[in-house]
């Protein structure tokens, strides 16, 4: 009940708002949108602590069911999704949305909340592709309409190229979940995890393993596919960038864990080394691609990209550290880059640009704010222990210098080395962009400091990030239970 | 007692000349006249399947009525169609493309 | 008692954050100085209770992490050595915080400060008390992050800046050794906690992962070849320089080390390893030190060597012997180069600065430093019977018991030994020729000290300390297996008197250095071109590659991309261009014939 | 082979034959007037299948009707009397033509091939008007009641298409007068639409 509710009042709102509430004010719109956040927020948290299941038919011809459940995977990631949420209509509070109605943006965000929801909930793989095929559409919107009021062709060309981008790697998983289906005769993941491809021959799982890895990667993104991901950020507004980071790239990595990693683990061990490479790559392709970025924003999805390597890294792994380390890493990654999309997506509003080459006042002398939130954010970001970003990285690095036993141990020692390299580079372009843009004996232009709503959304933010680094034994106990499911079950 | 062979064949003969009729033709009407032959066809095997029985709801025979009637709404629709486009173009030859038309007027 | 010298700070370090928002600086320097007085007075409980009875080998404090496969216990010791040490860096805190208040009492920023000290000594302490590999991780990080903030503080230096990012990222990129090290300990015994890990390598041979661990310890120790970043780090606020040179992260790689003896005792190529990098770092940062310009950065040198002197024990001293003297100097060197450091600080707050041209004779007539600064470099040069002799000849005899032996590791590390201890001397001697000027005859008296009352009680209490604290080897706190034999400390105690009185000789009333070294004196301000060679063969090759993914993610990866998009628009571009002149004949036929196709292929599969 | 065999055989052979009359003849009307005949004949062989109100239907209906209308429409767009190679389309495109032709008949032959192949013969059920009708009123009401809307809606759309050709037509013209004009055509900033 308290799911279907989740899902319903944010549907509802946002289905009412971009039809009968169209002529809303900013202010009305945001109230209501804070209502609606906060209700999905309060059915999360029960259904979080009551894990109930919604099992109803859908299309019975085909076997497909409306199939809903919380777990340690998923719940997590409900929570991320609920709180920031709310955070984001916090957020706007402050900032009516440009380029289009204040009712649409709120809308917008509401969807994406609903399909990412959804996503986290879905048991039954169609349904899992749908709820993930539903975000795209607000994202879009979000992207091209709502995005850097200055640069109207780079918005139509960073939206464009997030919904092909991404609807060319669903198209990829989508064939992947329908062999998987037909190939198995059940949508139902459970089952599905259950089985572990049992029955199944080892080439055709191999095949769509890589199907439905290449296909979610797109989406986390893995390189060589991330390309999509530094211009929609940049252009993105700050609650959209927010959205993007903290919820989109998530679902990409939970369709990982569920999909080929759960279900063929046989052909997912086939493919994993090639993750884990491309991983690695990615740690120091994101990394160095910081190292000379010069808009803050890039430099901030860049940073992504190397993070989401790390979770992609202790995926490959195979070890239960590993499925730990991602899962940490993930929502560590949510937290932290919500949190520097946040604050620079504040300075940038400020600046006018995002450019780091242009001289500009220290952040540290006029708005001191904002610059402990930067400080916080770059900090965890390079992986400071006590901060969220560590225990991710600390752990996948572990489990790639101890995979499982069928992976080879040359290899992933080899990819800990370079992940542990990256740990550098992260830590040489946080300290890049903090010298440029937090320290500094400039006093000129005068920059107004974080207050109200943002400095609320940032300061929620640096606490997370604080209580998950000191503390990341509930959510490593919370997620190790499935875990445990899942490599259990592949072996 | 009836083979089904020979509804068979007719219907697909039939559809084949239909096919034909409607490529080989530049006058529109006469594309309508395929049309119609490939139609027939559907209807020689509706009506044959319900001569084989088993059919509670005579859905052959009715199906085929159907198909009539859709026809008869089809070639309706598509003759004022021609007419209109008889009065613009003063033809009706399906092989000419648009370039001529923009030399003709 | 554990649990609270490693969270009292931490806490310390929070409220104060919270105090240096909101509230005056009166509040955060109380939050500051009474934070460490409280984690001294527990650090001081923790070391009469493991005196009095059995050492907790193992203190739980957040429930055990079970991440899959590893454990991870989180786990405290509180043994002598372990007591001992936390002590002393607590004493050293204390110190630093009560005369950072007066330090930095023009400081708008000194709230921050005070905050950053209380955590950075928290990340000591942890590290300290870990009985955890990753509880030693986090404190080691933690240390590293505070010591950017806490060299870079002045921020509104470019100097500072640059120095702080570049002990950082040195160090952290030393510490990737660090981290694969621990991760392959931890793999090796599928649980983090130290007695677990040291269980599981019996008979085996640790190499490896120690030599990994190693390299972390040697960027964090600032040991060849990642020297460079602690002279630099001058740039900080003196007594962050204080805190980081004297107990804190400079020597916590000591520690960890002596913690982990026994596997690195088995590992001969890891000992091989840091041997060599601590006889180079001691020889020839004792002879920077005394070439260099600025006493600050002389004082910075003289770390670099006495913190090799540290490590060089555990790389010398036999297996039988226990790695005891090494965490004997890093107890002694923090008594005295604290208080060398506040000294020289407080001096420089009365002349306004530290170099040597400007400090002049500027110690005379003092009537704190003066004293205190004599017995600061008596200890630093090892004389008899101050703190810093009864450390360095248990170094010197744990290296030479080696040497008897016949191996030819210790005998190099008592042969850089014996370098050091002159050439030590000799610039220990030149500093107080400086601060004293004997050939000057008009001093300034300095009648305007404002230092507090805080200050004197900190810089007498390090006096004393240094003074008596040779004791220590008369107590059962620390395993010391090793005997000083007569002769060595008759052949070190003449080499520092004979290069004391060469220098002194040579000075005839100058600045020794300046007769010496005289013209190059600016390349021993740059340690000879370092930091160049830091530039050209790390940074810029990575920036170089940086450039070349830049132009590759944008040139190669993405042009797939749009790659497909262009040749997708040109398809549409040719498909619409092929329809402007269609007919409708020949498009029904291909319609058709498309039909027919696809229906033939259903037929055939099916 | 059954009697009933050879009387479809019979009128099956005459459909097929005319039918292949109708889309080959070089002469306009003709090809309507075989189309008659094709028809025709298949009523016949909806008799032989015993389906007798079909084939009256088809009489009626499309001999009766459609073919009137095709005729009329013949009329009306001035088709020429007597042979005229004009009415279809050039040798390689009828050769094409053929071969597709010729592609769907063997397609649908081979998905009907397993059906009949060394199938028995089956006994024919009449179905009488009665049945029917019972049906058609019972079970197929409502699809009954949406063609005869879709009926009317042909109906209407048939006129409509009629009376916008015409409007069309004025529209063009309209057009046309102003490309007379010169270039006026190329200014995106003239208004060329007649209100």
């Amino acid at each position: 009940m308290v799911i279907l509710a989740s899902l319903v009042v944010p549907a509802a709102v946002a289905v009412w708002l971009l039809t009968a509430g169209r002529g809303l004010s900013h202010r009305a719109a945001n109230l209501l949108s804070m209502a609606a956040s906060v209700l999905t927020l309060w059915a999360v948290l029960l259904a979080v602590i009551l894990r109930p299941v919604v099992d109803r038919a859908w299309v019975p011809s085909m076997g497909l069911r409306w199939q809903l459940a919380v777990d340690g995977i998923s719940a997590p990631l409900l929570l991320l999704v609920a709180v920031l949420g709310v955070g984001v209509v916090l957020h706007t509070t402050d900032r009516p949305p440009v380029g289009g109605t204040s009712p649409t943006f709120h809308a917008c965000l509401l969807l994406v909340e609903l399909g990412a929801l959804a996503t986290f909930y879905a048991r039954d793989a169609v349904l899992f592709f749908v709820a993930f095929e539903l975000v795209l559409v607000p994202m879009w919107v979000l992207i091209t309409r709502f995005g850097d009021p200055h640069r109207a062709a780079e918005r139509a060309d960073a939206g464009g190229r997030f919904v092909l981008y991404t609807a060319f790697g669903s198209t990829l998983m989508l064939v992947g979940i329908l062999a998987l289906v037909a190939q198995a005769g059940t949508a139902d993941l459970d089952v599905l995890a259950q089985g572990a491809g049992a029955g199944m021959p080892v080439h055709t799982q191999v095949l769509v393993a890589a199907l439905l890895t290449a296909g979610l990667a797109v989406k986390v993104p893995i390189f060589p596919l991330h390309t999509w991901l530094p211009s929609a950020h940049t252009i993105a507004p700050t609650a959209g960038s927010v959205l993007l980071a903290a919820v989109l790239l998530k679902m990409g990595t939970y369709g990982l864990v569920r999909l080929p990693l759960a279900t063929l683990p046989d052909g997912f061990a086939r493919v994993a080394p090639v993750l884990g490479a491309l991983g690695a790559v990615g740690i120091l392709w994101g990394g160095l691609a910081c190292l000379v970025e010069r808009d803050l924003k890039r430099l901030v999805a860049y940073s992504s990209v190397a993070h989401m390597g790390f979770v992609a890294l202790g995926l490959a792994s195979g070890t239960r550290t590993g499925l730990q380390a991602a899962l940490f890493a993930n929502i560590a990654h949510g937290v932290i880059s919500a949190l520097l999309f946040v604050v620079v997506g504040g300075l940038k509003e400020r600046w006018g640009s995002a450019d780091l080459e242009t001289a500009r006042a220290a952040v540290r002398e006029v708005a001191p704010r904002l610059g402990f939130a930067l400080v916080v954010g770059f900090a965890a970001s390079l992986g400071l222990p006590g901060l969220a970003g560590f225990w991710g990285e600390f752990l996948a690095v572990y489990a790639a210098w101890s995979p499982a036993e069928n992976r080879s141990t040359g290899l992933f020692r080899t990819l800990a080395v370079l992940a542990a390299l990256g740990t550098v580079l992260a830590a040489a372009y946080s300290l890049r962009v903090l010298r440029r843009v937090w320290a500094g004996e400039r006093g000129t232009p005068m920059i107004a400091d974080s207050r109200d709503s943002e400095w609320d959304v940032a300061l929620v933010l640096v606490v997370a990030t604080v209580v998950l680094g000191v503390l990341p034994g509930p959510l490593l106990s919370m997620t190790s239970g499935a875990v445990d499911t899942i490599v259990g079950a592949a072996r | 007692m009836i083979h089904l062979a020979g509804p068979y064949l007719l219907a697909a003969v039939l559809a084949g000349l239909g096919t034909y009729g409607v490529l080989a033709r530049r006058n529109a009407v006469l594309v309508l006249i395929g049309i119609e032959l490939v139609l027939n066809a559907a209807n020689v095997l509706l009506v044959a399947t319900s001569a084989a029985g088993g059919d509670r709801w005579v859905a052959g025979n009715v199906l085929a009525l159907f198909v009539i009637t859709i026809a008869a709404a089809e070639v309706s629709v598509a003759l004022a169609v021609v007419l209109a486009v008889f009065r613009l173009r003063g033809d009706i030859d399906l092989s000419r493309g648009h370039e001529d038309d923009g030399a003709a007027s | 008692m554990a649990r609270l010298v490693v969270l009292l700070p931490a806490v310390a370090a929070a409220v104060g954050l919270l105090a240096a928002r909101h509230l005056d600086r009166r509040a955060a320097h109380l939050v500051a100085v009474g934070g460490s007085l409280l984690t001294l007075l527990f650090a001081l409980l923790q070391l009469v209770a493991v005196h009095a009875d059995e050492p907790a080998r193992a203190v739980r404090t957040l429930a055990p992490l079970h991440a899959g496969e590893l454990r991870i216990p989180l786990e405290l010791q509180a043994t002598g050595p372990v007591a001992l040490i936390a002590a002393v860096v607590a004493v050293v805190t204390w110190a630093v915080q009560a005369f950072a208040a007066w330090y930095l009492r023009d400081d708008d920023r000194y709230g921050v400060f005070a905050a950053t000290t209380s955590l950075f000594s928290a990340g000591m302490l942890l590290t300290v008390q870990s009985a955890d590999l990753v509880l030693t991780l986090v404190g080691w990080e933690v240390m590293g992050w505070c010591s950017y903030l806490l060299i870079g503080h002045w921020t509104r230096k470019e100097s500072a800046r640059r120095a702080a990012l570049k002990a950082f990222l040195v160090t952290r990129l030393a510490d990737v050794g660090f981290v694969l090290g621990v991760v392959a300990l931890a793999t090796h015994a599928g649980s983090t906690a130290y007695p677990t890990v040291i269980a599981s390598y019996a008979g085996d041979s640790p190499t490896l992962p120690m030599v990994l661990l190693l390299v972390g310890i040697l960027g964090k120790s600032a040991m060849f070849p990642f020297h460079d970043w602690l002279p630099d780090a001058m740039e900080g606020p003196t007594p962050a320089s204080a805190l980081i040179h004297a107990a804190t992260m400079v020597a916590a790689g000591t520690f960890v080390l002596a913690q982990l003896f026994d596997l690195f005792a088995a590992s001969g190529p890891a000992r091989w390893l840091l041997a060599l990098s601590t006889a180079v770092t001691m020889v020839w940062s004792a002879l920077l030190a005394f070439g260099q310009s600025d006493l600050k950065r002389l004082l910075a040198y003289s770390t670099l060597s006495q913190v090799a002197l540290m490590l060089s024990a555990l790389a010398a001293a036999p297996a039988k012997e226990g790695p005891a003297a090494g965490t004997l100097h890093l107890y002694s060197h923090a008594f005295f180069k604290a208080l060398l450091f506040l000294a020289i600080g407080w001096l420089s707050v009365t002349v306004g600065g530290t170099a040597a041209a400007l400090l002049r004779g500027g110690q005379r007539g003092h009537l704190f430093i003066r004293p205190a600064m004599f017995v600061g470099l008596l200890s630093l040069a090892g004389v008899p019977p101050l703190v810093g002799f009864v450390s360095k000849e248990h170094v010197l005899a744990a290296a030479e018991v080696g040497t008897i032996d016949g191996q030819v590791r210790p005998g190099l590390v008592l042969f850089a030994g014996l370098l050091t201890v002159p050439l030590t001397a000799a610039y220990c001697m030149r500093a107080w020729l400086v601060l004293d000027d004997l050939g000057r005859t008009a001093v300034t008296r300095h009648d305007t000290d404002t230092a507090t009352v805080g200050v004197r009680w900190a810089v007498g209490v390090l006096t004393v300390l240094t003074v008596v604290g040779g004791v220590i080897v008369f107590t059962p706190l620390l395993d010391l297996r090793g005997h000083v034999s007569w002769w060595a400390v008759l052949m070190s105690l003449l080499l520092v008197v004979g290069a004391a009185l060469g220098v002194r000789a040579l000075s005839g009333g100058e600045d020794p250095a300046v007769r010496l070294v005289g013209a190059s004196m600016p390349r021993f301000d740059t340690g000879f071109g370092i930091d160049r060679l830091y530039l050209a063969v790390v940074a810029n090759p990575v920036l170089a590659l940086a450039r070349l993914v830049v132009f590759l993610d944008r040139e190669v990866v993405d042009a797939y991309v749009r790659g497909a998009a262009i040749s997708a628009t040109l398809g549409g571009r040719g498909g619409h261009r092929a329809h402007a002149t269609e007919r409708a004949a020949s498009g029904l036929a291909w319609v058709v014939a498309g039909v027919v196709v696809v229906g033939l292929a259903g037929v055939a599969l099916w | 082979m059954t009697s009933l065999d050879v009387a479809f055989a019979a009128v099956g052979v005459i459909a097929a034959a005319s039918g292949l009359l109708s889309v080959t003849t070089r002469q306009v009307v003709h090809a309507a007037l075989w189309l008659v005949v094709s028809l025709g004949s298949l009523a016949g062989c909806y008799l032989v299948l015993g389906a007798e109100f079909v084939a009256l239907v088809q009489v009626l209906v499309y001999v009766g009707a459609i073919v009137v209308l095709v005729l009329f429409a013949l009329m009306l767009t001035r088709a020429p009397i007597g042979p005229n190679r004009e009415v279809s389309t050039s040798r390689t495109h009828r050769v094409l033509a053929a071969v597709l032709g010729a592609g769907v008949t063997a397609l649908l032959c081979a998905a009907f091939w397993p059906l009949v192949h060394h199938a028995p013969p089956v006994r024919r059920v009449e179905t009488h008007t009665g049945a029917l009708a019972e049906q058609l009123f019972g079970t197929w009401v409502w699809p009954f009641e949406v063609l005869s809307l879709l009926l009317l809606v042909a109906l209407v759309a048939a006129l409509a298409v009629s009376r916008m050709a015409r409007a069309a037509e004025g529209a063009e013209d309209s057009v046309l007068d102003h490309a007379g004009d010169g270039d006026a055509v190329d200014q995106p900033t003239q208004d060329v639409e007649p209100a």
